[in-house]
């Protein structure tokens, strides 16, 4: 019961959000929503534990062989905390935000929770595909009406992009699905095919870059910035802290296991151009001057981190990325905020005009900080726990001839992250305040209190990891099994 | 080379010469008379191969009805005149080219086929006689001929939208 | 059958109708309840009740493909009315006698559904041609409808003399009309091959795939735009029915030897429609291209030659059907048929703006909508044909660019301000336009709802 | 005669009847010119109507009978076509005062 | 609960505790009450680790373990405390040399804004809890996590002046340097573990019989990388001299007596890799002795009080690493401890003496401070006397027994060390002597308001000042008073795995004890010299030349790491960003858009309106599709 719930409690709230005229009780009841989603999610992860209320299934297209098919396992119950923690977090935080129309603007994003948490419930891959569609959609349309000057364009660049990507996906899902024995969508069927392996190679990259574009992974990366520069903050949030999960997940659920000869003869192609993603975009980011934009690049530096670990195939890894997945969605939404705040405040995101903060705006500066250690991965913040445990999955992977190498390189991006992320702090919050910042003020309450929870779940997952990292290991040790090549080496 | 033959080869000289003649006239009169000239060598092959039923019709609806309807419309136009603008030669030498290859290549396609040696049966067969015909398609053809009403109705249906003054 | 003869009647009820009735709610009312009776009748038939037993001398046969298709057919049509049927009003003087030649054009559409005799599939192609050549020349004072109607009337005959050398070919390599009787023994004649494929050009251009295409887009463009929505949708899958039951039925057996053509007539279809629907300013030429880049689409299940392009074709049929008919209904109510028309579209109607939308992502194939899944059949039956991994990635890629125009619209409605360009309609209106959106949703979660009707 | 002949003949009608249909500007011949078309089409089914006649003879009697009823069918269509083509053309030269294909060219691109 | 060190839990909760209070109460509480909390808390620490040592020099050393804090697959991180001999010792410099500090702080920062006041202590609590988990650390990934902790303090430290922009550059400078190190520090953790599937101390030594040689010399090397960035060891120490933009005590603490000797304890603490990869060692000595040589001559031309301590840091360092190469590990934590007391006290009372001349840091505009400031007089020449390892001194006991054990090692590297001993008796003495000798040579105004510091300053200079004298005797050389030698004795368990397989070997006590007088004798004749020439300094405005430029200018290496590694870094970036992302890339992906476009309004043309072209296209594709279809296709 409680995947249908985490589905349809946003998707019903979201209808029912268009139709509501005044913009505060749209936001009470888009709030009141999303924290009904998040109390299911954190039942479903202590008192309906039990198996029997945590997978529904039942019949839906039954010619195709697809069923409405719905499981909370580890990693849905990580992803799915994961959009119901940020969905009261993005609406407290953007609670006076003004919003044109803010019935439609909730109804989108509720809409688009709910097909994110279908992502990561599904376990049908037509089903799959469906929800992957309706997360975006919603979000196309926050994305072209609340933003930027160049919104429009923009966000088309990346619609389109990531239109492709899921389509390719969808002739690949097609592909398996013709080869499964009795032609069933059903997740269990696909991991159960054996194609040889040039066929998987071919299916590999046509699902791979849906995923890598939804990440991004270099080279496909050139829309993020763009639209998370031109996009209206709440959306950019579900944009960084969510749906690039999509991708991480879609490779961890639907990729590996299912083409596990592909993926272990890809493995150190994609995870080069991973890692050459990571070094680029963080030493873009050292150069950046707008905000968003460097968050923007330094959240594909950590994404292709997670991307490597993925291809490493080992359990440390995997679970890295799990949790990982978790924190990089909590702690760029934190970045988000504090962001905006700034441009709120200044009218300008660039960080050469800013600086001398700490003085005006401690309470946000100090949040910031952690926050910025947080994303540099820092001992105690969550992050280092993600972090730790992939470069020990990378390094310890025995799939690769190039652990160390990749290791190495992509340990020079924690170097790098160091640089620019301490290099914005010192730009925008130390230092003189120039004229524009001297009449700074510091921040309103809920922001300060959404950040300080944010805060305190980036220690808590720091210090007390092994709680989270208790939900995925059955799952990790599930899909590590059916990505197992020893079969296919065997053959060889 | 008995009467058969020199009638075919006749018919078939007429026939084709008067399609060109159609299609390299100037002058639209003319080039329905011709058209006519095509359709009376259609129907001496017709008779030629005994469909004397359709060789009947061809000439009273084609050359008759269809023919007097297109000169008609000429004459009402007043087109008499030698007023069509040509189109410019390289057109038309592309034009020919296409058709030209379009003969080519179905000729060279059919040249070989396996039937090339089958006959059709002239001046004998009864199937072409008004009265085999007329058995056939009062019975067995009945719903198709009914709906060639329907395929009448709206014609004319759409003759009178189309011509009628507002 | 029974939707044959009660659509004829009908024709000619209607033909009456003009003359004798003069007010116009009630030639409208009578439409749309003959339009009504055609379904209900024709749904009837699907369950087995049938009023008139004709016996059809093997010229036509009402499997539950051929019903199935008419009743997606009627429904379009009976959609097309409840939306359309008062601007049609505007476009001359001759409501009925216009009602009446949509009523022959269903007989074609049925007798086209249904054939098994190559002289039922030309008959029931001229009555569904005629009948248009007329509607798009309606607007007689407008020099664009004249011109339009005088392009397809040349083209059309151009096109119908192809189709009849095709026939006349594969008469003589298989001296028989009926599909089923063709035989083509074990390697095919070169006879048979060129009628087959003269025959495949002829219903390519029908279908407007191209390069055969090229009278879509002026004709389209150039009718008057209620005439277009019919054209468009309607009457262009009746004619891939066609299309797909000669070829299914009749040179099935040497389906190895159009296996290519049609791949490459597929291709190009798809590059040209999507391609040349970008750069258009005009909604209205817009929608034309993308009918043709839809054909392009609906050819995969030509070429797939199996049971899922069968029913595949009937929910792209419908789903396309309708999408396209709601994006005219609203076009029909704009003052001209710009893209800059729209915008702002959203603030004014919002309800029209969402429907449309919903239309608008069914074309592009987006999923919860009716066009994903019969895009997604379409797909899945090109790759269980095999060896077309090429083709089908190509149709995804032509599909994001087709988002790429439909969007388009899209971006104008909500996110573009418009100077107001104020448009009236009545709620009616409305409710049937979400209907419609509803349907396709309905459809798109549940084709079965549709589909199911194929088997049991 | 052998078939081959009439095969020869009709496709040579037809491509003269395409190759008028693409050569001159002129509606009513362009017109014309796809009725050579049909004409051609009529020819060869008669043509192949005789031949399985002849082939089919022991077998079936009235074999052959089809192709002409479908030559019936063709011409009633034509004349059906016509009327409506003419009326159209008729139209457009009351509008236009011309019947230039080369004319028909508003709607483009 | 069933041993009592389950509870040195509590060791670095009280520092935690401090840090949350005064952080959080920046803004509420008083300074006195920040200043009494900040210091307290360190005591509770002290008394504990006080206790703690009582404990383990009773031969109770224990693992504490608390909780799993990551458990994946077959590795298994759990946070526990290991407290044994070296522990318990570094907790004793930590708490005692930390509360000494606090309490100097209490003064020395008492003109901040109380919430800066607050921000400070803060800071300097979670320093040192940091600490204590670095060196408390059961496993390296505890140690991990003190490690980069206090990477951090020192960040926010260095940059607690945050409106002075080059103290933040400062700052970040320190904080990216010992992240590349802390990147090899994690690869050595995950070859570790990728070898053993454990990262607990106890575990990995007893298994390092597992391990080949290339392993562990691999891992030696990265470890200590990781260690030259935090101890500042060649190439990484360029971050410490920046490092002095932090308040004096900052400096005292973390970038003299504690944190710096982190890579020390590192290393002390897995001696045995250390000891079973020779290649390492001898780089660990040459690169030691090397820092110690080049930072002892930049030390010889600063001018800034605070840049010769920190360049003195930097050398005894090296000394120290030299030691910990030559496998003289006791040796080393010995030098780490009397560091510890004589460089905070030296830091502290330069701190006491830029406090009286108000952020005055210039020796040059110093001098004769001798009679205004007695108490800080005296403890600063205790100091250099005890760095400079005049005999009897705690520094001539540690620096000693780390020459000795080079000189057995190789001779050649005792030639060299000694020099740098030398340096460092010059330029110390050359500091003391600008510093409190001659005539003042600062402004009137700054004269006017010289004074004593107060008691809070004072009193820990004393204490350290008689910790600096008195804390060479637990390690009297074994020449001089054999069996005396307590520390060795003390720290024997730690480094018992080592001491197995060294190949013991003694030098002559004759040579040795020649050899230490010979050097004392010339350590004092430098300061002698040092004294009388420095004492009568007068300041030029000449610039320097030649060799004393180069020096002046730290050998310009700094400049040199901008040429070519930071700016070309920056270069790469902005081509990155300017040229590959927008011109390449991204325009790639646009082109595959605007070329749709382009063939878009390219295809229309096709549709030309005409009605014969399209009759004419039509029948072109039908020949070309029948040639296709009948002599094309296979």
């Amino acid at each position: 019961m409680v995947p249908v719930l985490l589905i349809l409690i946003p998707l019903l709230a979201g209808i029912v959000s268009f139709f509501i005229s005044n913009e505060k009780t749209a936001r009470s009841w888009a709030l009141l929503a999303s924290l009904i989603t998040l109390l299911v999610s954190i039942f479903g992860l202590t008192v309906l534990k039990d198996p029997s209320n945590l997978a529904f299934e039942t019949s839906w297209l039954g010619s195709l062989g697809s069923s409405f098919s719905v499981k909370l396992d580890g990693m849905g119950q990580i992803l799915c905390l994961l959009t119901a923690v940020s969905y009261p977090i993005i609406f407290i935080s953007t609670w006076h935000a003004p919003f044109n129309k803010a019935n439609n603007f909730f109804g989108l994003m509720l809409l688009a929770q709910a097909g994110l948490m279908g992502v990561f419930l599904s376990m049908d891959a037509l089903l799959f595909y469906f929800f992957w569609e309706l997360a975006l959609i919603p979000v196309y349309f926050l994305c072209s009406q609340w933003g930027g000057e160049r919104r429009i364009a923009v966000t088309f660049k990346f619609f389109i992009y990531t239109f492709i990507g899921s389509l390719l996906m969808l002739v690949g899902i097609l592909y398996l699905y013709s080869q499964t024995p009795g032609s069933s969508f059903a997740i269990a069927d696909f991991y159960n095919i054996n194609l040889p392996n040039n066929v998987q190679s071919r299916i590999f990259w046509l699902m791979f870059i849906a995923f890598a574009i939804k990440m991004p992974i270099f080279p496909f990366h050139t829309w993020q910035p763009d639209t998370y520069e031109q996009t209206n903050y709440a959306t950019t949030m579900v944009l960084s802290g969510i749906m690039v999960k999509m991708g991480v997940f879609g490779l961890i659920r639907w990729l590996l296991p299912v083409l596990p000869a592909a993926s272990y003869a890809w493995g150190d192609t994609v995870s080069t151009l991973a890692i050459i993603g990571m070094i680029y975009a963080s030493l873009i980011a050292i150069r950046q001057n707008d905000l968003k934009r460097l968050v923007a690049y330094s959240s594909i530096a950590h994404i292709g981190l997670m991307c490597v670990a993925i291809f490493a195939e080992t359990e440390s890894g995997m679970q890295g990325v799990m949790i990982q997945m978790f924190n990089h969605g909590i702690n760029i939404i934190a970045l988000w905020i504090v962001v905006e705040i700034i441009e709120r405040q200044f009218g300008t995101r660039k960080i050469s005009e800013l600086g001398g903060l700490a003085k005006k705006m401690p309470a946000l500066s100090i949040l910031m900080m952690v926050v910025a250690l947080a994303n540099i991965a820092l001992p105690l913040t969550n992050s280092f726990i993600g972090e730790f445990l992939m470069f020990n999955g990378i390094f310890g992977s025995t799939i690769t001839k190039y652990n160390v190498v990749f290791m190495v390189c992509a340990g020079i991006t924690i170097i790098l992250a160091a640089i620019y992320t301490l290099n914005m702090i010192r730009r925008v919050f130390y230092g003189e305040a120039n004229e524009l910042t001297a009449n700074a003020v510091d921040i309103r309450t809920n922001e300060k209190w959404i950040l300080v929870a944010v805060v305190v779940l980036i220690f808590v997952l720091g210090v007390y990891p092994q709680s989270m990292l208790d939900i995925s290991s059955e799952t990790v040790n599930g899909i590590l099994k059916e990505a197992d090549i020893t079969p296919y080496l065997i053959g060889k | 080379m008995g009467i058969t033959q020199i009638l075919f080869w006749f018919l078939s000289a007429l026939v084709l010469v008067s399609a060109i003649m159609v299609v390299i006239n100037r002058h639209p009169v003319y080039s329905v008379i011709w058209l006519i000239v095509t359709f009376f060598g259609i129907s001496g092959h017709y008779i030629l191969l005994n469909a004397q039923f359709l060789a009947v019709v061809n000439i009273i609806v084609y050359a008759g009805a269809i023919m007097v309807l297109f000169l008609f419309v000429i004459m009402l136009m007043n087109l008499n005149k030698d007023m069509e603008p040509q189109k410019s030669k390289w057109l038309k030498l592309v034009g020919a080219i296409a058709g030209g290859c379009l003969l080519l290549v179905l000729i060279a396609a059919l040249k070989d086929i396996d039937i090339k040696d089958q006959v059709a049966e002239t001046n004998t067969g009864e199937i072409g006689l008004i009265e085999n015909l007329g058995t056939v398609l009062f019975t067995k053809y009945v719903i198709p001929f009914e709906i060639s009403s329907i395929l009448f109705l709206s014609a004319m249906v759409g003759a009178v939208i189309i011509g009628k003054k507002e | 059958m029974n939707a044959l003869i009660i659509s004829a009647v009908f024709g000619v009820i209607m033909m009456f109708t003009g003359i004798f009735v003069k007010q116009k709610p009630v030639q409208h009312t009578m439409a749309i309840i003959g339009v009504a009776l055609l379904l209900l009748i024709n749904i009837l038939e699907m369950n087995g009740i049938v009023f008139f037993k004709v016996n059809t001398e093997g010229f036509m046969l009402f499997d539950r493909f051929a019903l199935l298709f008419n009743s997606v057919a009627f429904g379009s049509t009976l959609v097309y009315f409840l939306l359309s049927a008062r601007d049609m009003e505007k476009v001359g003087h001759y409501f009925a006698d216009y009602v009446a030649l949509i009523f022959f054009i269903l007989c074609g559409i049925v007798l086209v559904a249904s054939f098994q005799s190559l002289l039922i599939l030309f008959l029931g192609i001229e009555i569904i041609s005629i009948p248009l050549y007329i509607l798009t020349g309606t607007s007689k004072r407008n020099l664009k409808s004249n011109e339009a109607s005088l392009k397809y009337l040349l083209m059309g005959a151009f096109s119908t003399g192809i189709m009849l050398m095709g026939i006349a070919l594969i008469y003589g390599a298989t001296g028989t009309f009926t599909t089923r009787y063709m035989n083509f023994g074990e390697g095919p004649s070169a006879l048979a091959i060129a009628g087959m494929l003269l025959m495949f050009f002829s219903m390519a251009f029908k279908v407007s795939a191209a390069p055969f295409h090229f009278w879509t887009p002026d004709v389209y463009d150039g009718s008057p735009t209620v005439f277009t929505s019919f054209m468009a949708t309607i009457v262009k899958v009746a004619a891939f029915v066609g299309f797909i039951r000669l070829f299914y039925d009749a040179f099935g057996s040497i389906h190895e030897d159009w296996k290519l053509v049609a791949a490459i007539i597929a291709a190009c279809t798809l590059l040209i429609g999507n391609i040349t629907a970008v750069f258009q300013q005009s909604v209205k030429r817009m929608l034309a291209y993308s009918s043709i880049s839809q054909a392009g689409f609906m050819l995969l299940a030509l070429l797939a030659f199996n049971a899922t392009g069968k029913e595949g074709i009937i929910l792209y049929a419908a789903a396309y059907s309708l999408a396209t008919i709601g994006t005219f209904a609203i076009l029909l109510k704009m003052n001209d048929h710009s893209f800059e028309s729209f915008n702002g579209f959203a603030r004014q109607q919002p309800l029209l703006a969402g429907a449309n939308v919903v239309f608008l992502l069914s074309l592009s194939g987006i999923p919860l909508t009716a066009g994903f899944l019969a895009k997604f059949y379409m797909l899945k039956a090109t790759l269980e044909a095999g060896g077309l991994m090429w083709l089908v990635i190509l149709a995804v890629i032509m599909a994001a660019v087709s988002v790429y125009y439909y969007f388009r619209l899209i971006q104008a409605m909500y996110f573009k301000e418009g100077d107001g360009n104020a448009i009236e309609v009545s709620s009616g209106f409305k409710i049937m336009l979400v209907a419609v959106a509803a349907l396709l949703i309905i459809l798109g979660i549940f084709p079965n709802l549709l589909l199911n009707w194929l088997y049991f | 005669m052998p078939i081959n002949y009439y095969i020869i003949l009709s496709i040579t009608l037809f491509v003269i009847g395409i190759v008028g249909v693409l050569t001159r500007r002129n509606t009513i011949i362009v017109f014309m010119c796809i009725e050579i078309m049909l004409n051609a089409v009529n020819l060869l089914l008669v043509a192949f109507s005789k031949m399985h006649h002849l082939n089919q003879l022991a077998t079936n009697p009235t074999a052959g009978t089809e192709a002409q009823l479908f030559v019936f069918f063709i011409m009633v269509v034509a004349a059906a076509e016509v009327s409506v083509g003419l009326a159209i053309i008729v139209m457009l030269f009351r509008n236009t005062h011309s019947i230039d294909v080369n004319f028909l060219n508003r709607l483009k691109h | 609960m069933n041993n009592v060190l389950d509870l040195v839990w509590l060791i670095p909760f009280f520092p935690l505790l401090g840090f949350l209070v005064n952080g959080l109460g920046r803004k509420s509480l008083s300074k006195t009450a920040i200043g009494f909390i900040g210091s307290a808390v360190i005591l509770a620490s002290f008394a504990i680790s006080l206790f703690v040592f009582m404990e383990v020099n009773n031969g109770n050393t224990h693992v504490a373990h608390y909780f799993n804090f990551i458990s994946v697959g077959k590795l298994n991180i759990p946070f526990a405390f290991q407290v044994d001999q070296l522990t318990a010792l570094f907790l004793l410099i930590i708490t005692g040399v930390g509360f000494l500090i606090h309490v100097y702080s209490t003064s020395y920062m008492h003109d901040e804004p109380t919430d800066h006041y607050g921000r400070y202590f803060s800071y300097l609590n979670l320093f040192v809890f940091s600490m204590l988990l670095l060196v408390m650390g059961s496993n390296l990934v505890i140690m991990f996590i003190g490690w980069e902790g206090v990477g951090l303090c020192s960040y926010l430290l260095i940059g607690y002046w945050f409106k002075k922009p080059e103290y933040n550059k400062a700052a970040n400078k320190a904080f990216v340097m010992n992240r590349i190190g802390d990147l090899a520090f994690l690869i050595a953790i995950f070859w570790i573990i990728a070898k053993l599937d454990t990262t607990t101390f106890s575990e990995i030594f007893s298994q390092v019989d597992k391990l080949s040689q290339a392993d562990i010399t691999a891992i030696t090397i990265l470890l200590f990388i990781g260690a030259t960035g935090k101890s500042a060891q060649i190439p990484l120490y360029t971050w410490l001299p920046d490092a002095m933009a932090g308040p004096t005590p900052v400096s005292a603490l973390i970038h003299a007596a504690t944190m710096v000797t982190a890579g020390v304890y590192m290393i002390a603490r897995s001696n045995i890799l250390y000891t079973m990869a020779s290649t390492t060692q001898d780089i660990i000595a040459i690169i030691g002795l090397a820092t110690a040589v080049l930072a002892a001559t930049i030390a010889l031309k600063q001018n800034d009080i605070k840049k010769v301590l920190a360049y003195s840091t930097v050398s005894q360092l090296g000394f120290m690493f030299l030691a910990l190469g030559v496998g003289a590990y006791t040796a080393a934590v010995f030098h780490v401890m009397t560091h510890a007391f004589f460089k905070a006290l030296l830091f502290l009372g330069a701190g006491s003496v830029i406090h009286a001349l108000h952020n005055e840091q210039d020796i040059r505009n110093m001098g004769g401070l001798r009679k205004y400031m007695p108490v800080t007089h005296i403890t600063f020449l205790l100091g250099c006397l005890a760095i400079a390892g005049v005999p009897g001194f705690s520094g001539f006991f540690s620096k000693d027994e780390i020459l000795a054990n080079t000189f057995m090692s190789n001779p050649v590297l005792y030639v060299i060390a000694a020099l740098t001993a030398l340096m460092t008796a010059f330029y110390m003495f050359r500091l003391y002597a600008l510093t409190f000798l001659g005539k003042f040579r600062g402004t009137a105004n700054q004269e006017s308001h010289l004074h004593e510091s107060p008691s809070a300053i004072t009193i820990p200079l004393i204490i350290l000042a008689i910790l600096s004298v008195i804390g060479g005797f637990i390690g009297i050389p074994e020449v001089l008073a054999p069996g005396a030698h307590w520390l060795h004795d003390f720290l024997a368990p730690v480094f018992a795995q080592s001491t197995a397989i060294q190949t013991p070997h003694h030098a002559d006590h004759t040579q040795e004890l020649m050899m230490m007088g010979g050097l004392s004798v010339l350590i004092i004749t430098v300061i002698i010299w040092a004294w009388s020439r420095f004492s009568k300094y007068q300041p030029t405005a000449e610039p320097e030349t030649g060799i004393g430029k180069v020096l002046e200018n730290k050998w310009y290496v700094d400049e040199l790491y901008d040429t070519i590694i930071v700016n070309p870094l920056h270069r790469f970036g902005a081509f990155l960003n300017n040229s590959l992302e927008r011109s390449g890339i991204d325009a790639l992906v646009n082109g595959v858009g605007k070329a749709v476009h382009y063939s878009s309004r390219q295809v229309r043309w096709l549709q030309s309106g005409q009605t014969g072209n399209y009759i004419l296209l039509m029948v072109v594709s039908m020949v070309l599709l029948f040639v296709l279809q009948f002599f094309l296709k296979k």
